[in-house]
């Protein structure tokens, strides 16, 4: 199916998300979408699978213009989108999650269904049970499910947004596979990314995005020089490349120190972990979704008690203490989703500096303010003191939280820092935490994104299937090779080397 | 510009509109009835004031009543619905009497401040009970609450049909009086007990302040609108929880002291007389804001006292002030929807 | 024995309102959406359905106008929560206790009154059978319905694809939103529908299990039902199983007065309830990661079935229970 | 979205309306007060604890003060009812009579157990006003200011019939006896209905007195209150289950003939006497036996006639049935309607029971009586007193069941 849209305009608020957009895409062929974050991507893929309207301009599929009131509609048309995280039912099963809602006459019974399912799934190289539930499966096994649903439904046109972020080499390997296989069958493909190679590797065509609009305007046909791309998509400052600073080697006294851990959380069994976590590193955290770098945080962060062993905290024995006592003695924990379980949305900075002071009866609201009113200085947040963190950007909201970690705190665990953000907003964080980091702070960081923990660990940890690899110096550490332990490859003799 | 507008548009009109539609159902209850709705009205709004035994009544009612809301806004903020606030006051009152019974001899002062202490002590226990079983038993403190409620009814019940009952008879009409010297002074011939008004109006003062002035209150503000958060920024938040409702407990115990001491004069089954769910719409109305809770207070309770004379003058039921202050309460939820 | 199977029989029967209340407040749970006002629906229902059945001379009118106010109390729960975003405990909440005194107020002039009751109807032939005819087969329609109630609900949960629809509404609105139907319009429809349905078993107290109307007449019934449909972990068999063992101990409050000679029984009657909630937390925390490691520790002997005894107990609410839908 | 929550609103409010308006369609609650009495009126109030249409007890009073307004010129009647704590739980007895006061009235009365203490601290701040407490003994005691007089009926009788229609009846000698709280007044009724289910099964039925089975479970209050009672609904279906035939009732309200009629109705053969209210067969014709009521229409008349004229004097009184014509409504204070369901043979011995308690030649208070842990009761070869039977301890041997709570 051919789909174009024409003159698209959406606007949030005073911002113009997609500014008088118009690109079409053909059939049979799958097309790259690149652009920062902000750029307009996601808005764009909404106002094509129903999620949202435009407020004006037009969409049309096969040269029909179509008026979509919701992804139903958008389905109905044959256009299906796979978000990040699946939108499935995790409490269902393969099956049922099929049938859910399954446009009427598609199936006539639940045999009918499992047998188009296991037939589809042949075809594309996916195994499935579809027995399993969900909430059993990984992502990548979700998002596969969530493919085959769509295309059972009889989707035309499949929106992939970021599909690549937590999933497994070998499931990308796999996913790519069946996308050239489904434009094969004359289905059209659109892969949202920021990932350049992945782009260059899979995709037809290219539609690069910035502020809103097309740029230039209309589709470039791959391949395109990759500094090219770059500039398209940030401008001329996009294209710097990442800088890497080899640290002097230091001799610090280990922020944490784990004695014999064993830990089990959910069906990982973490066991006999031994490590010492320096001052003065940054260390990522490379692996797949749920292989114990979670867990690892929480340990570190005194969330979670170990089964056995013991957590030192500058050489102090916490085990078991509680996350409390782990702050009190310089741990910071800086959670992915910043307003969920990071800061409170309702509360302004200077309420959340008042939240920090830790003596007297009552709120001493002039020095928070006062705070507050540094830390906007500082870290140039967007703000007030008295706005509500909520309506804050995200961007503004990640300075917002480092800014609230106290100048005592010598260990800062981080779960993905830059989740979410543009390429400028992520280098202010970073260049924040490599500060923390010189100053002597011990930082523990996890991402999905490989470059990111390229780019900016001194050390890494690979981990896999809930084992703890051992640290690995930056330097000895090529991107393919990141890539092949994350999958487990060489991982085994990695661990017996450390031994 | 224009939405500016609007939203001032409609803050100015909504709890008009609320208003209007509570007492356009309380209305249309009324006229199902063949009575004239006018008299109704004028006898549940104003009738609570037409004499100084009622107006007395009023404020016996207004005052534990008082106590309950400011307990259940501390919760509110803290972002616990503490449906065992019925529950708190009935441990509180069975606690009251223990020392009113072991030692009736004492100086009633003392005794009085040992009732309080006690009272407070047995809300106190009651609601930190909730407070485990949401904590370490995952059971909402909603349900865990109506079971304490279950069994604090069923504790006072006990006490009032067995260990304590009257000489004569087990009768639900509560213990043996209290001697004289131990109810609570009151105004000549009034039932009015000054001291009952005084403690509410006293912790209300109290938990205004401290809910909008110290650290504590902040940080249970912090903890009622994201605990995850408020965790990781270093506050005890379970502990705030459990704080929260250890003060509501306390107040509402301090509830059931005065219904015993300076109501009742005596422990009866139903001590708590529906007062902490009436509590608990007054809080929903204040929207947990202190100084809404006092006004809100007094006019309900003046609705409950006001509709006494219904049956007695108009001969309907007297349940129309609840149908009232329920339907205040809802379409007081509706007007706060936002504009969107 | 055959006093056992009388006393079965009628534990059966006794259970039935609570039966088709909490099948009712189960698919609306189901659905994602909780309905607190239970207990003044009931109470409006039971007081509307008689006062229908008794000035029309009709049974059948005097159902239907009770489920018409439980659909109507739902509908309004809805439009406050669903479409105006209000928290649906504080709305559900405040509902009981208005409800409540609107069926004091308006039922004033049917206290006592005697009125129309559902027929005893034994099924011809079937009803003779020896036991399963006293059990099953010697009642009256209402209490037949509440027997067929939840196959049905069983079955529509887990048998249809309307059943996967309303367990995705609790689970994962959005998911169900991207599969093009309308959330908020599903919400209401198994609200309402679990409204009549909790209307039915008010009416099917003062019509039939608890004749006619007084004040409060089934009051504590709906906080009893949303703590069984907890108990009973959203799944309509273990919720009906609830009922009933909340019916069989109401009759042992009611039978040990004789047996214990200085002791108030009636405070047992608050046993049911307490019980249901210490056996909740039980379960619970037997779950808890804390307990699971230690289990994890027992010889496998033991292992096998203790994990499997709590997992069969443990009662997982659906994902977004209570929460408001927001469009992805 | 606005204007579906609009057409919404509507909708809820339209079906709203519509069910108010069902019930709106029903007669109104009867009127309170009783119109333009002559301008020197004298109004008399009563703080009834349960509804006045309950069916029972407080229906009995309610009809008492109506006899008076009817039989009296000049008179008016007001008065609270529900006084208790699930219907009213801020409302204490002083201040419902402190309402009465407020609007005129100079006489009260109030009629349960439970009013005593409230009675005598009302009564104690209006010394000008008189009261009545019906069924106490504050009087008695000396407890009671000088205003307040004590008035009871001997339901004793009433009971004794209630229990000889009883054992006459049943098939199996299996009797449940559906009880209040457990006091002194409800043990003493409880042990005369036990008296006289005894003497009818021994004398008329021929059995031996270990073959009758009479059981009493008590709900706990005068009439239902949820959470706090016994449900009396559930208590009388426990009774057919376990195969008990006739249900007495000693609540205030119906459910004991609601629940045998409707078990009649499927199938089984239960019967009920139910109690307090002369007209209380109405709630199952087919299975009452018949009924022992108060009727205080002509007590209340005389106590009315005296407060107005002054001439008050503190009194306990404790008034019979007139055993020339029980259902006399001008002069008997205890009576006994015949049931449809007792069969004429049995009207007939129940006629010549009465006949045997009328001329005295019967007095089943007659020693040797025991109460249930052995203990003598009436001595051999005595009658009990008055205060003996007013202040029983225990129920009687024979009965089974709770003495004490």
């Amino acid at each position: 199916m051919h789909i174009a849209v024409e003159h698209l305009t959406k606007r949030f608020g005073s911002v113009c998300a997609n500014d008088r957009l118009t690109v079409s895409f053909a059939a049979g062929q799958i097309h790259g979408v690149l652009g920062e974050n902000g750029a307009g991507k996601s808005t764009l893929m909404k106002l094509l699978s129903g999620y949202i309207q435009p407020d004006e301009g037009r969409i049309v599929f096969n040269d029909m213009p179509r008026r979509l009131r919701g992804p139903g509609d958008a389905l109905a048309a044959g256009v299906g989108m796979v978000q990040q995280e699946p939108l499935d039912i995790p409490a269902f099963t393969v099956l049922e999650n099929l049938l859910c809602a399954a446009p009427p006459g598609i199936f006539r019974s639940r045999r009918a269904a499992q047998t188009a399912l296991l037939e589809l799934a042949g075809r594309l190289g996916f195994p499935v049970d579809p027995a399993a539930r969900l909430d059993q499966l990984t992502i990548g096994q979700r998002q596969q499910v969530e493919i085959m649903r769509l295309l059972l439904c009889g989707a035309q046109v499949l929106i992939l947004d970021e599909p690549t972020t937590g999933i497994t080499a070998a499931q990308a390997r796999a996913l790519f596979a069946a996308l050239r296989q489904i434009a094969a069958e004359g289905r059209t493909v659109l892969f949202v990314s920021h990932k350049l190679e992945e782009v260059a590797e899979l995709c037809h065509t290219v539609t690069v995005l910035r502020n809103g609009q097309v740029v230039p305007p209309g589709q470039l046909p791959m391949p395109q020089p990759q500094e090219y791309l770059l500039v398209l998509m940030f401008g001329e400052s996009g294209a710097a490349p990442p800088i890497y600073r080899p640290l002097p080697a230091i001799d610090a006294p280990p922020v944490w120190e784990l004695r014999n851990i064993t830990v089990r959380s959910g069906a990982l069994h973490l066991v006999e972990l031994n490590h010492r976590f320096p001052a003065g590193r940054i260390i990522g955290l490379a692996g797949l979704d749920g292989s114990g770098q979670q867990v690892l945080l929480r340990l570190l962060a005194g969330q979670q008690a170990p089964d056995r062993g013991q957590v030192l905290v500058n050489g102090r024995d916490l085990t078991g203490a509680g996350a409390l006592a782990f702050r009190q003695a310089g741990v910071e924990y800086l959670p992915a989703d910043r307003l969920h379980d990071g800061m409170i949305g309702a509360l302004s900075l200077a309420d959340h500096f008042a939240l920090l002071q830790r003596d007297g009866l009552l709120v001493d609201r002039r020095r928070a303010e006062e705070l507050a009113r540094q830390a906007i200085a500082d870290y140039q947040i967007k703000a007030t003191p008295v706005t509500p963190i909520a309506s804050l950007s995200g961007g503004n909201q990640q300075r917002a939280m480092l800014a609230l970690i106290p100048p005592t705190a010598c260990g800062i665990l981080a779960e993905q820092p830059t989740r979410g953000l543009d390429v400028a907003s992520a280098r202010a964080i970073w260049s924040r935490l490599q500060a923390r980091r010189d100053d002597g702070c011990c930082i523990i960081f996890s991402s999905p994104d490989l470059d990111e923990i390229m780019e900016y660990s001194d050390e890494v940890i690979v981990c896999f299937a809930g084992r703890i690899g051992p640290p690995i110096p930056r330097a000895l550490l090529s991107a393919s090779r990141l890539a092949e332990l994350i999958g487990g490859v060489g991982f085994d003799a990695l661990v017996n080397v450390a031994r | 510009m224009r939405t500016d507008r609007l939203k001032l548009v409609a803050s100015l009109t909504r709890p008009v509109l609320a208003l209007v539609a509570a007492f356009a159902l309380t209305t249309l209850a009324l006229l199902s009835t063949g009575v004239s709705p006018l008299e109704a009205y004028r006898l549940v709004l104003f009738g609570a004031f037409s004499t100084p035994v009622r107006l007395s009544d009023m404020i016996m009612l207004a005052a534990p009543l008082l106590l309950c809301a400011v307990g259940l806004s501390i919760t509110f903020a803290g972002g616990l619905y503490n449906l065992g606030v019925e529950g708190q006051m009935i441990a509180g009152a069975i606690a009251a009497m223990v020392p009113l019974r072991l030692w009736p001899d004492w100086p009633p002062l003392l005794l009085w401040l040992l009732s309080g202490l006690s009272g407070a002590t047995g809300g106190v226990v009651w609601a930190l009970l909730i407070g485990a079983l949401r904590q370490y038993a995952n059971v909402s403190e909603i349900f865990a609450g109506l079971g304490m409620n279950f069994l604090a009814s069923g504790l006072a019940l006990y006490m009032v049909l067995g260990p304590w009952r009257r000489q004569t008879s087990a009768s639900l009409s509560g213990t043996d009086l209290l001697p004289r010297d131990l109810w609570l002074p009151t105004i000549d011939r009034l039932r009015l007990a000054p001291a009952a008004p005084l403690i509410a109006l006293l912790a209300l003062a109290v938990v205004w302040w401290a809910l909008t002035k110290t650290r504590w209150g902040l940080e249970v503000r912090a903890v009622g609108l994201n605990p995850a958060a408020a965790g990781r920024l270093g506050v005890a938040a379970a502990r705030r929880m459990a704080e929260t409702l250890a003060a509501c407990g306390a107040l509402a115990g301090i509830a059931g002291m005065l219904q015993v001491v300076a109501v009742h004069h005596a422990l009866i089954p139903n001590i708590s007389s529906g007062i902490g769910l009436l509590g608990l719409l007054v809080a929903l109305l204040a929207r947990a804001d202190p100084r809404w809770l006092l006004p809100i207070a007094v006019a309900f309770a003046s609705f409950t006292v006001g509709s006494i004379q219904l049956p007695l003058t108009l001969g309907i039921d007297s349940a129309i002030a609840g149908v009232l202050q329920g339907a205040l309460v809802l379409f007081a939820l509706v007007a706060r929807a936002r504009v969107r | 024995m055959d006093q056992l199977w009388i006393d079965l029989a009628a534990v059966l029967a006794a259970a039935a309102p609570l039966v088709i209340a909490a099948m009712g407040e189960t698919l609306s749970e189901r659905a994602g959406v909780i309905n607190l006002s239970l207990d003044g629906t009931m109470l409006l229902a039971a007081m509307t359905g008689f006062a229908v059945a008794l000035t029309t001379g009709n049974l059948l009118l005097g159902f239907a106008a009770a489920a018409l106010v439980g659909a109507a109390i739902a509908a309004v729960l809805g439009l406050f929560s669903l479409t105006l975003g209000q928290s649906q405990t504080a709305v559900g909440f405040v509902l009981a206790l208005l409800c409540t005194d609107l069926s004091s107020f308006l039922g004033a002039p049917f206290v006592r009154v005697p009125g129309p009751a559902v027929p005893f109807t034994p099924i011809p032939a079937l009803a003779d059978v020896p036991v399963l005819g006293t059990l099953f087969f010697r009642h009256d329609p209402v209490i037949y319905a509440s027997f067929l109630i939840i196959p049905a609900t069983a079955y529509l949960l887990y048998g249809t694809r309307l059943g996967l629809i309303v367990r995705a509404l609790g689970e994962r609105p959005a998911a169900v939103y991207a599969r093009g139907i309308d959330v908020i319009r599903w919400r209401y429809a198994m609200l309402i529908t679990g409204g009549a349905l909790v209307g039915i078993a008010g009416a099917a107290f003062s019509l039939d299990l608890k004749q006619g109307w007084s004040y409060r007449h089934t009051f504590g019934a709906g906080w009893i039902v949303l703590a069984i449909v907890i108990f009973g972990g959203w799944r309509p068999w273990r919720v009906a199983l609830g009922c009933y063992l909340f019916a069989v101990l109401e009759i042992v409050a009611t039978r040990s007065q004789s047996a214990l000679p200085n002791f108030p029984t009636q405070i047992i009657q608050v046993a049911p309830f307490v019980l249901m909630i210490f056996v909740l937390a039980l379960v619970n925390l037997a779950s808890s990661p804390a307990a699971m490691r230690r289990a994890a520790t027992l010889p496998q002997i033991w292992q096998r079935p203790l994990l499997g005894a709590i997992n069969r107990l443990r009662a997982t609410a659906p994902a977004a229970l209570g929460q408001p839908f927001e469009r992805p | 979205m606005r204007n579906r929550s609009v057409r919404w609103l509507v909708l809820a409010l339209t079906l709203l309306s519509l069910i108010l308006t069902a019930c709106g369609t029903q007669p109104a609650a009867e009127p309170t007060a009783t119109p333009a009495a002559p301008a020197e009126a004298f109004t008399f109030g009563m703080v009834l604890v349960g509804p006045i249409n309950d069916g029972g007890w407080n229906q009995a009073h309610y009809e008492g003060a109506q006899y008076v307004v009817e039989k009296v010129p000049g008179v008016k009647f007001i008065y609270i009812d529900k006084v208790n704590p699930a219907d009213r739980p801020n409302v204490k007895v002083e201040q419902a009579i402190e309402e009465l006061i407020g609007q005129g009235a100079r006489l009260i009365i109030t009629n349960s157990a439970e009013f005593a203490d409230g009675t005598n601290i009302a009564a104690a701040a209006h010394p000008d006003v008189f009261s009545i407490h019906a069924s106490g003994d504050k009087v008695l005691t000396g407890e009671a200011p000088p205003n307040v007089r004590n008035l009871m009926g001997r339901m004793e009788y009433g009971k004794m019939i209630a229990g000889c229609a009883a054992a006459l009846t049943t098939e199996a000698g299996k009797l449940a006896y559906l009880g209040p709280l457990i006091d002194p007044e409800t043990r003493r009724l409880v042990n005369s209905t036990y008296l006289g289910a005894r003497y009818c099964w021994e004398t008329y039925r021929g059995r031996p007195a270990s073959e009758l089975a009479f059981k009493v479970t008590w709900i706990g209050f005068w009439f239902n209150i949820p959470g706090v009672t016994l449900d009396p609904t559930k208590v009388a279906n426990d009774f057919i289950n376990e195969g008990y035939n006739v249900i007495l009732s000693g609540i205030d309200t119906t459910e004991g003939i609601v629940e045998a009629n409707k078990a009649t109705q499927a199938g089984k053969r239960v019967f009920a006497v139910p109690y307090d209210f002369k007209g209380a067969c109405a709630q199952g014709e087919a299975v009452c036996l018949g009924v022992p009521y108060f009727n205080w229409g002509p007590d209340y008349k005389r106590l009315v006639e005296l407060a107005r004229a002054g001439k008050w004097e503190p009194a306990w009184e404790w008034t019979g049935p007139n055993w020339s014509n029980l259902n006399d409504p001008d002069t008997s204070m205890i009576g006994f309607v015949k049931g449809p369901a007792l069969s004429a043979e049995n009207a007939a011995k129940l006629d010549e029971f009465i006949a045997k308690l009328a001329d005295g030649s019967l007095n089943l208070f007659t020693g040797p009586l025991f109460y249930q842990d052995g203990t003598v009761f009436v001595p051999e070869g005595q009658v009990a007193d008055d205060k003996t039977i007013w202040y029983t301890q225990q129920l009687l041997a024979g009965i089974e069941g709770q003495s004490a709570p």
